[in-house]
């Protein structure tokens, strides 16, 4: 094993972690707004870091550069998607849990 | 004798200017339908290899008497029925509700052109697709009336056979895992009786007969039939519904004779009487003449599925084949006139209904004054599906009964008689009301002779068939599922 | 290896079961769409595992994008219906219904349970026609087995297919002609800049990307279908982004990248049964050009089509034109804000 | 190592299954639909490692494709469904 | 038994699941993914046929049929969620219920 293994294996672990964060995060955060942080966290980092991971094993450069793209796609996607359902979630007047886990209304709502 | 597919979808590509391709469009098809008639004739069943690879690979087209004369059938109603749209449209008919669309024609013209292309293929999952395009074609086609009646009678339609080519598809499925070929004569060869070909057998028969509405699966076909346009009412219930039943044909007697029992045959038979009884005795209690026609539909395919236990009991060995043979002639003869009467009968109901405003019973007493020849072509037509003698109606009945007596199955021979008193029973009922004299002047509207000669057409070539003689039986016989099971098992 | 794979197919095939029953058994239509999204990315993943790339890289463009979207749209504009109210003779038809489900389920049970067993009984190991194929391939023009297949060897079912969307998208622009008075009027929502940022980068990707697929679909995965249902997709987003106005399109160009695929392919068939061979019977030199000018019609085709299919349902936000006798309070027109 | 991929293959599926929790959960559409963006992504993971773990590369095309539709489904669901039902909220007032 | 029959079995489940709800349902939206499950059933069992064979690569004629059928389906899908929705606007139902057979009948 080389050190690019190791160093594979534990970036995807890290991402796998990250995937797990976030779907915990998804049944436990209270409101729409504060799972849109966990979804991200998956989606970026969790995706990211598996990209990394398996760029370290890519066997051309190529095939790394498709990897890249890949979690530049999803980067994207889920950027937007998380920003729409925001959008339209505050829009539609969907109250953000107060108290503890209280988030400022977005300050781009028109 | 493949252009004929092609032509009519080459000419669809230009549906722009629609109208200037409409008659060299369905002449080119209608002459290359009688050229492969002429070439079935003279030289027998043609076979033509699609890219040029054979069967297990590739697909293969098949035109015997049977396709050819289908063809034909095809062609015919599918140029008088234009023919009638055309001038209803023209002429502005009324019951033709989104004939004058734009996308009518190609709707019609694809429409030709999955009839043909089911007719001609003889690959199971080729079969699949072209069952699936006759769908597309005949919905869009059912719902250009517009109505709420026709759409969701579309929707029933499009639902139902979404299960039926399910269903088919399964069954097209496990043939393919076990017998690694699509082509019927080959799995004909190769069949044996497994369990999972008996699923397979069993789904793809329940499917094809859902599309062919046979009785307890008819639910769908009356409103769809009874709402569409009149022409093509017309072209749903004298091709399409017969298009699924071609194909079951195929199939029962050219893939699956290895693999099923004649008890098989007999319970579809019951099926078939149970249509013919219910389909009739539901057409007596409609009050609108188009739901008349659609539930005699009902019954009419009733007796084509009588052809399943009077073939399908001679397939063992002992039985003479010529029997069967004649089952397998008078049934398709009855088809065909069926086809051609049917058609007559929903375009001069347009014609009626143009006249009187509505297709309700009530409502064109004493029309037989104001439309000889619509009520004349609605007789004929009549005739020919009650099967008295001139008709072609008669000798597919005819051949029918003898067999019925000569494999000893007289129950089949009552059923087709009490079926055949029902039918007079309902069609004197339309002509009772047309043809009474009533003294209080109904005013109707004008109807385009067109229309009407139209529909007289199909009523006229339908008793023709009758007097014909031998020669439609010939061209059956070239090449027949019937003959060739019963032999050696062996593909026809 | 196999511990694991069997632990993955098993949860595969268990989560797939799963998510089909709830989805059909699900009674919000919005909830069962998101599962039959979820469900359709499952499929995906169980195409790889049985070695299906073709199928699945299908599958990932319908299922994320395709019914996915047509779904969460037709759900959309029938919400508002009223459910008739459950009176006395609803709850009689319900009880007079029971025994029939009831039936009904036994009678599914017991098919499935048949064919499961006819299924497992399969006459074992026969590799189909693939060693047909093998030896066909020289002459087939192109090195994709699937592709090969499906343009060459069977390449009448794929003419026939392409007519099956053709007449989709003809069914679908006659069920539209009759709803013209439904004019989308649109409005600028607040908040769409981001998305159209992501449109501007996204649909140049996606076309590369299609092309990329289209020139693969040769060797490798790939092909028509997958090509032109990308191409949908982009104009889906389109759509969805207010960037291209179906309205706007003439219907000379729609019909004409509609049946471009059909009509290029019939003259091929056509010129080739005048040069005398049978039909579709590509020369061998030139089965290779001919299968990809054939790829890249249908393509093109497939595209415009699937923009038909989507662009034929007038956006629900501009009212559903419902007849005054069916008020719906869910639906009836409010000025869009 | 190919276990080892398909290991984190299994745990990511494992992970969608959990997920399902909050798709039939709810409450809101929203969450619904964020629970399905991220299926889509942690499916282009498991892709990703499939196609290292089968050593199938065309795999990473399936990857590409959900990549790109990701949000697909939930530019939809922003556009398409959810205007109506706002609709809908506001006439009731 | 291998992974391959995995699959295959769950495409027969998946059709039967998909066929009762198709049979059970009235919401034209339910009988359409109801079609879809089914046809997802029927394409994983030929995408099983297709490599029974284990260690070959798998018979291409099935794939390509899947493809295929994958591309009827979606047009039917597409085709009747328009009819769909045009009944929809037509008359305020998006069910299609009993009710028609029997007036049908009467």
């Amino acid at each position: 094993m080389t050190i690019a293994t190791w160093l594979s294996v534990a970036l995807v672990l890290a991402g796998a972690f990250f995937f797990f964060a976030g779907t915990m995060g998804m049944l436990r955060f209270p409101d729409v707004y504060t799972r849109l942080h966990a979804v991200t966290k998956a989606d970026n980092l969790g995706l990211g870091l598996i990209v990394a991971g398996l760029m370290l094993q890519a066997e051309s450069w190529p095939a790394m550069l498709k990897l890249a793209l890949i979690w530049l796609l999803a980067l994207l996607a889920s950027a937007t998607a998380c920003y729409l359902v925001g959008n339209s979630s505050l829009r539609s007047g969907l109250p953000p849990v107060q108290g503890r886990y209280s988030v400022r209304r977005n300050p781009c709502r028109q | 004798m493949l252009p004929l597919a092609t032509a009519t979808l080459v000419f669809l590509s230009g549906r722009r200017a629609a109208s200037f391709f409409l008659f060299p469009g369905a002449a080119a098809v209608i002459v290359s339908v009688c050229g492969l008639l002429c070439q079935v004739w003279t030289f027998g069943p043609q076979r033509h290899t699609v890219g040029g690879w054979s069967a297990p690979l590739g697909i293969e087209l098949y035109a015997d008497g049977l396709s050819a004369s289908l063809l034909a059938l095809t062609a015919v109603i599918m140029s008088a029925a234009g023919f009638y749209a055309l001038v209803t449209t023209r002429r502005g008919g009324t019951h033709c509700e989104g004939c004058d669309n734009d996308l009518f024609w190609p709707l019609w013209f694809f429409l030709w052109a999955t009839l043909n292309a089911v007719f001609l293929s003889r690959d199971i999952f080729n079969l699949y697709i072209t069952l699936e395009l006759l769908v597309l074609c005949a919905v869009p086609l059912l719902t250009l009336a517009g109505s709420g009646a026709a759409l969701t009678a579309g929707m029933r339609y499009l639902l139902v056979a979404m299960l039926g080519s399910m269903a088919y598809l399964l069954g097209t499925v496990l043939l393919y895992a076990q017998y690694s070929t699509l082509s019927i004569p080959q799995l004909g060869a190769l069949i044996e009786s497994t369990p999972a070909t008996l699923a397979a057998v069993v789904l793809i028969t329940s499917g094809l007969l859902l599309k062919t509405a046979l009785f307890p699966l008819h639910f769908w076909l009356p409103g769809a039939h009874g709402n569409a346009p009149t022409p093509v009412s017309a072209l749903l219930s004298g091709l399409v519904v017969k298009a699924s039943f071609y194909l079951l044909l195929r199939l029962w007697f050219g893939a699956f004779p290895r693999a099923i029992s004649p008890a098989a045959g007999q319970y579809i038979g019951i099926l078939g009487s149970a249509a013919i009884v219910w389909g009739s005795l539901l057409a007596l209690r409609q009050v609108r003449l188009k739901l008349v026609i659609a539930y005699s539909t009902v019954a009419q395919v009733g007796y084509f599925f009588l052809l399943f236990p009077l073939a399908t009991r001679l397939v063992r060995p002992s039985d003479s084949p010529d029997w069967m043979a004649m089952a397998g002639s008078g049934t398709l003869y009855f088809l065909i006139s069926h086809g051609l009467a049917k058609a007559s009968m929903f375009l001069s109901a347009g014609c009626i209904a143009h006249a009187a405003g509505s297709d309700r019973l009530s409502e064109f007493i004493g029309i037989g004054r104001y439309l000889p020849v619509s009520v004349f072509a609605f007789a004929l037509a009549g005739v020919s599906l009650m099967g008295l003698p001139p008709s072609g109606g008669f000798v597919g009945k005819w051949l029918m009964l003898k067999a019925a007596f000569g494999t000893g199955q007289w129950w089949w021979a009552v059923v087709m008689s009490v079926g055949g008193l029902l039918a007079a029973a309902y069609v004197f009922m339309v002509l009772k009301q047309a043809v009474v004299f009533r003294l209080v002047d109904i005013r109707f509207y004008e109807v385009p002779a067109g229309m009407q000669w139209a529909a007289l057409l199909l009523a006229l070539s339908s008793l023709l068939l009758g007097l014909s003689g031998e020669a439609p039986f010939d061209l059956l016989e070239i090449g027949s599922p019937f003959s060739a099971p019963t032999s050696a098992g062996s593909p026809p | 290896m196999s511990t694991i794979a069997w632990l993955f197919d098993g949860l595969l095939v268990a989560a797939l079961l799963y998510l089909a029953w709830s989805l059909l058994s699900e009674q919000d239509l919005f909830k069962a769409v998101v599962l039959f999204i979820a469900f359709g990315l499952l499929m995906a993943l169980s195409w790889t595992r049985l070695q299906a790339p073709d199928i699945a890289l299908a599958e990932a463009v319908i299922s994320a994008g395709l019914s996915g979207v047509l779904l969460l749209d037709a759900v959309g504009y029938v919400r508002g219906e009223k459910r008739p109210a459950s009176t006395q003779s609803e709850a009689v038809k319900a009880r007079r219904i029971e025994p029939v489900r009831t039936g009904l389920n036994l009678l599914a049970l017991l098919f499935c349970a048949a064919l499961i067993w006819a299924v497992l009984n399969l006459p074992p190991l026969d590799s189909g026609l693939s060693s047909i194929v093998q030896a066909q391939m020289g002459s087939a023009g192109v090195t994709s087995q699937i592709t090969a297949v499906l343009l060459n060897f069977r390449g009448y079912d794929t003419l026939l297919e392409v007519a099956v969307l053709v007449l989709a998208a003809i069914g679908c622009l006659t069920l539209r002609e009759a709803d013209q008075s439904a004019a989308a009027a649109h409005s600028r929502e607040p908040g769409m800049q981001v998305l159209d940022g992501m449109i501007q980068l996204v649909i140049p990707v996606m076309l590369l990307v299609s092309g990329y697929l289209l020139w693969a679909g040769e060797h490798a995965p790939g092909g028509a279908f997958q090509t032109g249902a990308m191409l949908g997709a982009a104009g889906f987003l389109l759509l969805l982004g207010n960037r291209m106005h179906f309205q706007q399109i003439p219907g000379w160009l729609l019909r004409i990248s509609a049946s471009l695929g059909l009509s290029i392919f019939l003259l091929v068939a056509g010129g080739i049964a005048i040069s005398g061979r049978s039909l579709l019977e590509y020369p061998v030199s030139n089965a290779g050009k001919l299968i990809v000018l054939l790829e890249t019609a249908i393509s093109i085709s497939i595209g415009s089509i699937l923009i038909i299919l989507f662009a034929a349902n007038p956006p629900s936000a501009s009212s559903p034109t419902i007849d005054q006798a069916t008020p719906s309070e869910d639906t009836t027109e409010i000025g869009s804000k | 190592m190919d276990d080892f991929y398909m290991g984190i293959a299994v745990f990511l599926l494992l992970n969608i299954l959990l997920g399902l929790v909050r798709i039939l959960r709810g409450p809101t559409a929203q969450d619904r639909m964020l629970m399905a963006q991220l299926f889509g992504t942690t499916g282009v993971a498991i892709i990703m490692l499939l196609a290292e773990a089968l050593d199938l590369p065309v795999l990473r095309d399936v990857a590409l494709l959900f990549a790109l539709l990701g949000a697909l489904a939930t530019v939809a669901f922003v556009k398409r469904y959810w205007p109506a039902k706002m609709l809908g909220k506001e006439a009731g007032k | 038994m291998s992974q391959v029959t995995l699959y295959t079995i769950t495409g027969v489940i998946l059709f039967f699941m998909g066929l009762r709800a198709f049979l059970l349902y009235a919401h034209l939206v339910r009988k359409i993914l109801a079609f879809n499950v089914m046809g997802s059933g029927i394409f994983l069992l030929l995408v099983g046929i297709a490599s029974r064979v284990p260690c070959a690569a798998p018979d291409p004629v099935p794939h390509a049929l899947v493809l295929t059928g994958i591309v009827v389906s979606v047009s039917f899908t597409a085709f009747g969620l328009v009819l769909l929705r045009r009944i929809y606007a037509k008359t305020g139902k998006a069910h299609i219920t009993t009710e028609m057979e029997d007036t049908d009948a009467q």
